[in-house]
């Protein structure tokens, strides 16, 4: 058992905290609206994962900057395709 | 620059193996280049043919094809082959796969494996969407709109449907091993900004390539389950928004349009300074150009939806995000005229056609700004000003710049020189043919003619019937150069290794290169077009 | 530069090094495109439920919660002992490593399992989209909407799962011819990054899938 | 061979005054390029005996001043283009409301007055008109160019279109999004009628009831009476007055009650919950064809106007 193995563990240790954590959380009473946050516990998961299982620190400069560009155009995807919907005046709102 | 040794072992990548096995299961980028190459003719002249018959439809105003629903799947079959088997791969596969480890000094592509199998998977691709525009055809419009293509349209949606989601994973494997080599596959001392402008745009390209197909990929599943079951998270029968087909379909489609520009613009970036004889003018400007391009080609796509019933805010943050767009492709031509200015130039083939384009471009880019003006649009949107704005764009710029970049580097290709006085005069047609075939669209669509109609009001039968006769011409100057090129290949003088009197490095080795591109791997000392070094160069 | 520089080196590469980052620099960058694959899914996930909430919802609620939970469970894990394995193989451990593998490999296909036995459930209670469906009135079509979108996910993910078992069982099969004793471990690593990611979208669609909609 | 389009809307002159702004900017956009290009490939030609002088070392300068140029020139156009767009989505009061369903492949018309007609549009002049789109099958186009407007017309919801005809005569209207086998037929005639023409010809085709009288015995037939009307035992909002006044909602919002609101609430009724009710209507989507919607959002228009009047 080395360094290795031992930040693994930890790294499976956590991300089984997480996903008790989302779970649970899954179970209090919270407004329609707002459940999408459920999601927040699986993007710390998928950072660990990253970081952990994938070895992002230690890779290659260029594999870092991809790994940022993927998440990068992610979020230019969602928020862009989102501004539609969000703004989109299907009743006239009154202030 | 070291100098090349040439022992006697070294042969040409042509001569290495004869076999068809050879050529079929080769992972050297030259002969994958020619594969791409055969198989991209082909393509571009069956589109072609669709594209003539479209135009011999329209001469007169009821039609001169008897059923509307032929010549539906005649533009539907027009747009998909020449924008997912033409436009898209072009220059990247074909010229892009020669030349880049060339110009980078490398032996060959980060992943050669890789390389041949995107060929197959283009192949396979292709098969499918030939197989299904054949059997029968389907009457979408290449941008497949649901729910007509989901829930009305006939024919094989599904099958076409997969060709292209294919054919889109080989675009990925191409732009993957193109990002790679151009990181990691560099000679010693070729530095980011001594890269030839044409390396930069390719690595824009395979950007867009990498991150926009994936989204085509999951759109075009998402339509064929809906397709296949009539019902899916599309259908407006379901409470689902028509929308959202439109704006993932856009994700990817928009960039793609830069997929189809952006190694155009490379290309023309090349071939100017080596025939006005001077350093590229704003060599750092154009490369960024061309990297913001791709960049900023991801946050404009609702220019497409401005009629379509999106949000007034999303209407309005698009419109602006396209101006941002348009500001690269500008500062691009400004800096070609400045290379121009106190050049000596020469005007062989692939300069004309390079000039052709810089005009042609230049025409497309300029009607865009009618389009991302948001009332202006209103007006234009649909109809055949949307037309001569992308063909202008596409056929005169993309197309042109496929022709400059084939002439130029055919001697290398081949190791033998084209006709030089009938290419010209080819390129000088192209250039008439094509103005007259979709000039007088830009007036069509301003006068209010839709696209895609099978019929038209009489009173726009004269114009019609000039872009009609301009086709014609353009089609004589695209048959011209298969015929040329190919008698060249055969009967051609011997190319030297430099006709053109380049500085890159993929004219410091013969003509053609030997099947390892180098004996020696080359250091570089200089920028890529530092012609006031080397006045004795000039022939 | 020589023709052959290593036993496993190609001629354009100037050393193993050099070709190793180069390798896994190439699977990071599939990666960022996989990343927009799945990112299309996620747009359509939020897309339809900003429209149709109650809908969506409802049908989500019908989802088979304890499958999806084990699920995550099981590839969390995996992609723990493929790591194991790994790091196994850097202190020279070959044997440790294919039997990582083959864990790796079992855990993967109970997930496959696990996931058609689900879909068997889901399809027998008329959850699939298309035809008669158990969900009536008001939230048919948000969970029409949300089977759909349920379907194309779980099935695109299970596609990546089975090419994943594929793959590790390749290394395996490599471990044992002995490819990996000269510490040429660049196979094991490029896979792995693979199986990591297969596990971050499972985890990114459990929640959007099984616990956002419940109530 | 007529290269101008003729206009027929007061409110398409700002269009034509951008296209004409556009046009200034491109004829001298492409005068630069193209003068520049010729003028250096005659005078630098290779041949050319012409002293060079020493090269334009730094282009720095060039490349700022450009960038600018274009950039403020861009921002310019991007503005005017909006500016009009924007006010093309301003409702404008006591519009003339007409009902225009879009199927595979015709238009259907309905006047407020009852009146339909097919691939065919009668309007008067000088008076502002308001349409109220939807289709019924794949998504259409309502394309009238010598008015300049145009809007997709889209299954499963309304989309509404403005314009104010000045000319009289008769004009195209085509379908511009591509629509299947015979979308090239599926165009008809915009009919720019003066005001006492048009009401001859509302009276000469307007037998039988008006929409809202139609949707009255639609709200009755659909069952919406039974709870609308408060005869049962079920409590649900008073319709009376409804159109065009803001509703509260339960998540604490508050939305206008128009064409779209009322569409959607028939269709969707759990999306938008009135505040203090409960969520119990049931959903009418593929229940009520479009033709029957645009009635009974026709009739509970007309309840607002019997309550104000």
């Amino acid at each position: 058992m080395n360094a290795r193995h031992r930040s693994d563990l930890l790294i499976w240790l956590g991300l089984l905290l997480a996903a008790a954590l989302e779970f649970g959380v899954s179970f209090l009473a919270i407004p329609q609206g707002v459940r999408p946050i459920l999601i927040l516990p699986s993007i710390g998961m998928a950072v660990l994962v990253a970081l952990g299982f994938m070895r992002l620190l230690t890779a290659p400069d260029i594999a870092k900057s991809f790994a940022i560009g993927g998440i990068f155009w992610l979020t230019v995807l969602l928020g862009l395709a989102m501004t539609d919907p969000m703004t989109r005046a299907v009743y006239a709102v009154i202030g | 620059m070291s100098q090349i040794v040439l022992p006697q072992s070294q042969i040409s990548y042509l001569s290495d193996g004869v076999s068809l096995r050879s050529w079929l299961l080769t992972t050297d980028h030259k002969r994958i280049a020619i594969l791409y190459m055969i198989s991209i003719t082909a393509f571009f002249f069956l589109g072609g043919s669709a594209a003539a018959l479209i135009r011999y439809n329209l001469i007169v105003p009821e039609g001169m094809i008897q059923s509307a629903e032929t010549y539906n799947r005649l533009f539907t079959m027009h747009g998909i082959i020449m924008v997912w088997f033409f436009l898209v791969p072009a220059v990247p596969v074909t010229i892009g796969n020669f030349v880049v480890p060339l110009m980078l000094g490398a032996r060959d592509l980060a992943f050669p494996r890789l390389n041949l199998a995107s060929w197959y998977l283009f192949m396979a691709g292709g098969f499918c969407a030939l197989y299904a525009l054949f059997s029968g055809g389907v009457d979408t419009g290449w941008t497949f709109y649901t729910p007509l293509s989901s829930n009305y349209a006939q024919g094989h949606v599904v099958v076409v449907v997969m060709g292209i989601f294919i054919s889109g994973f080989s675009t990925i494997a191409t732009g993957i091993n193109f990002i790679i080599t151009i990181h990691r596959l560099r000679a010693p001392g070729l530095t980011w900004y001594r890269l030839p402008v044409f390396i930069w745009s390719l690595y824009s390209t395979s950007i867009i390539f990498v991150l926009a197909t994936p989204v085509l990929a999951i759109t075009l599943l998402l339509l064929m389950f809906e397709t296949l079951f009539h019902v899916g998270v599309f259908d407006p029968k379901l409470g689902g928004d028509p929308l959202l087909f439109q704006h993932l379909f856009w994700f990817y489609s928009h960039p793609a349009v830069y997929i189809m520009i952006l190694p155009g613009l490379g290309v023309v970036s090349e071939i100017i300074p080596v025939f006005a004889r001077k350093e590229l003018f704003g060599y750092k400007f154009v490369v960024w150009a061309s990297v913001s391009i791709a960049i900023i080609a991801f946050f404009v796509w609702g220019h497409h939806m401005f009629v379509s019933g999106q949000s007034l805010f999303a209407s309005v943050l698009f419109s602006m995000l396209s101006y941002f767009v348009a500001v690269p492709s500008a500062i691009k031509v400004f800096n070609w005229l400045g290379t121009l200015h106190k050049g000596r130039i020469r005007f062989d083939a692939p300069m004309i056609y390079a000039l052709g384009f810089i005009g042609l471009f230049t025409m497309g880019g300029i009607t865009g700004l009618y389009l991302a003006a948001l009332a202006a649009d209103v007006h234009l949107h649909d109809t055949y000003f949307v037309i001569a704005h992308f063909h202008y764009i596409m056929v005169g710029g993309m197309v042109s710049a496929y022709f400059a970049a084939l002439h130029y580097w055919w001697p290398k290709i081949t190791g033998k020189m084209y006709p030089e006085m009938i290419a010209r005069a080819a390129a000088l047609l192209m250039f008439l043919g094509f103005n007259l075939t979709f000039f007088p669209q830009y007036i069509l669509g301003y006068l209010g003619m839709p696209r895609r109609y099978h019929a038209y009001p009489p009173e726009f039968q004269v114009l019609n019937v000039l872009s009609s006769a301009g086709a014609t011409i353009l089609a004589a100057a695209y048959l011209l150069p298969l015929f040329y090129l190919t008698y060249s290949i055969f009967r051609g003088a011997r190319a030297p290794a430099n006709p053109w009197g380049s500085l890159g490095l993929e004219w410091q080795t013969p003509s053609p290169p030997f099947t390892k591109n180098f004996v020696v791997t080359p250091t570089v000392t200089e920028g890529p077009y530092a012609f006031s070094k080397h006045e004795t160069f000039d022939v | 530069m020589s023709e052959e520089v290593a036993p496993h080196t190609h001629f354009q590469y100037a050393d193993a090094r050099h070709q190793a980052e180069t390798a896994l620099s190439g699977m990071w960058l599939f990666l960022a495109s996989e990343v927009l694959f799945f990112g299309g899914l996620i747009v359509a996930w939020t897309f339809c439920r900003h429209w149709q909430p109650a809908g969506f919802d409802a049908g989500s609620r019908e989802t088979v919660l304890w499958i999806g939970t084990v699920n995550l469970f099981l590839l969390i894990s995996s992609s723990f002992v493929y790591s194991s394995g790994l790091a196994f193989m850097e202190a020279g451990n070959a044997k440790r490593l294919i039997q990582c593998c083959v864990a790796t490999m079992a855990i993967g296909s109970l997930f496959l399992l696990l996931k058609f036995y689900e879909w068997h459930i889901d399809i027998s209670e008329h959850l699939f989209p298309a035809g008669p469906f158990k969900i009536n009135g008001a939230d048919a079509g948000g969970a029409r909407m949300f089977w759909s979108f349920y379907f194309v996910a779980t099935a695109l993910h299970a596609a990546h799962m089975i090419v994943g078992v594929g793959l590790v069982g390749w290394i395996a099969l490599q471990a044992r011819r002995g490819a990996f004793a000269d510490g040429w471990l660049t196979p094991v690593e490029v896979i792995g990054l693979y199986w990591s990611f297969v596990d971050i979208v499972w985890i990114v669609l459990y929640p959007i899938i099984y616990l956002v909609g419940r109530e | 061979m007529k290269l101008t389009l003729p206009l027929a809307a007061s409110t398409g002159a700002e269009t034509d005054d951008l296209l004409l702004g556009l046009v200034g900017v491109s004829i001298a956009v492409l005068a630069l390029v193209f003068g520049l290009m010729g003028f250096y490939i005659i005078r630098y030609r290779h041949n050319s005996p012409i002293d060079r002088g020493a090269l334009e070392e730094k282009s720095f300068r060039f490349e700022i001043s450009w960038t600018i140029a274009t950039l403020v020139v861009f921002f310019g156009l991007f503005i005017w283009g909006s500016v009009i767009y924007v006010r093309q989505f301003q409702p404008t009061g006591n519009a003339l409301k007409i009902y225009v369903i879009a199927k595979q492949w015709m238009w259907k018309i309905e006047h407020a007055g009852g009146q339909r007609e097919i691939n065919a549009l009668h309007v008067p002049i000088d008076t502002p008109v308001e349409l109220v789109m939807t289709s019924e099958d794949v998504i259409h186009d309502f394309f009238v160019p010598v008015f300049r407007v145009k809007r997709d017309v889209l299954p499963g919801q309304y989309e509404t279109l403005r314009f104010r005809a000045d000319r009289a005569g008769t004009y195209h209207l085509f379908c511009s999004q591509f629509c299947g086998t015979d979308h090239s037929n599926m165009i008809g005639d915009v009919v720019v009628m003066p005001a006492k023409a048009y009401a001859d010809w509302l009276t000469s085709n307007g037998a039988g009831d008006t929409l809202a009288d139609q949707g009255k015995i639609l709200f009755i037939r659909y069952g919406c009476a039974g709870c609308h009307l408060g005869g049962g035992t079920v409590r649900a909002p008073s319709l009376a007055g409804l159109y065009g006044s803001p509703v509260p909602l339960s998540d604490g919002s508050t939305v206008l009650a128009d064409d779209r609101y009322i569409r959607d609430s028939i269709m969707y009724p759990k999306q938008q919950i009135v505040a203090s009710y409960e969520p119990i209507m049931p959903s009418f989507a593929n229940v009520i064809p479009e033709n029957d919607l645009v009635r009974l959002v026709a009739y509970i228009h007309s309840l607002a106007e019997e309550k104000r009047g």
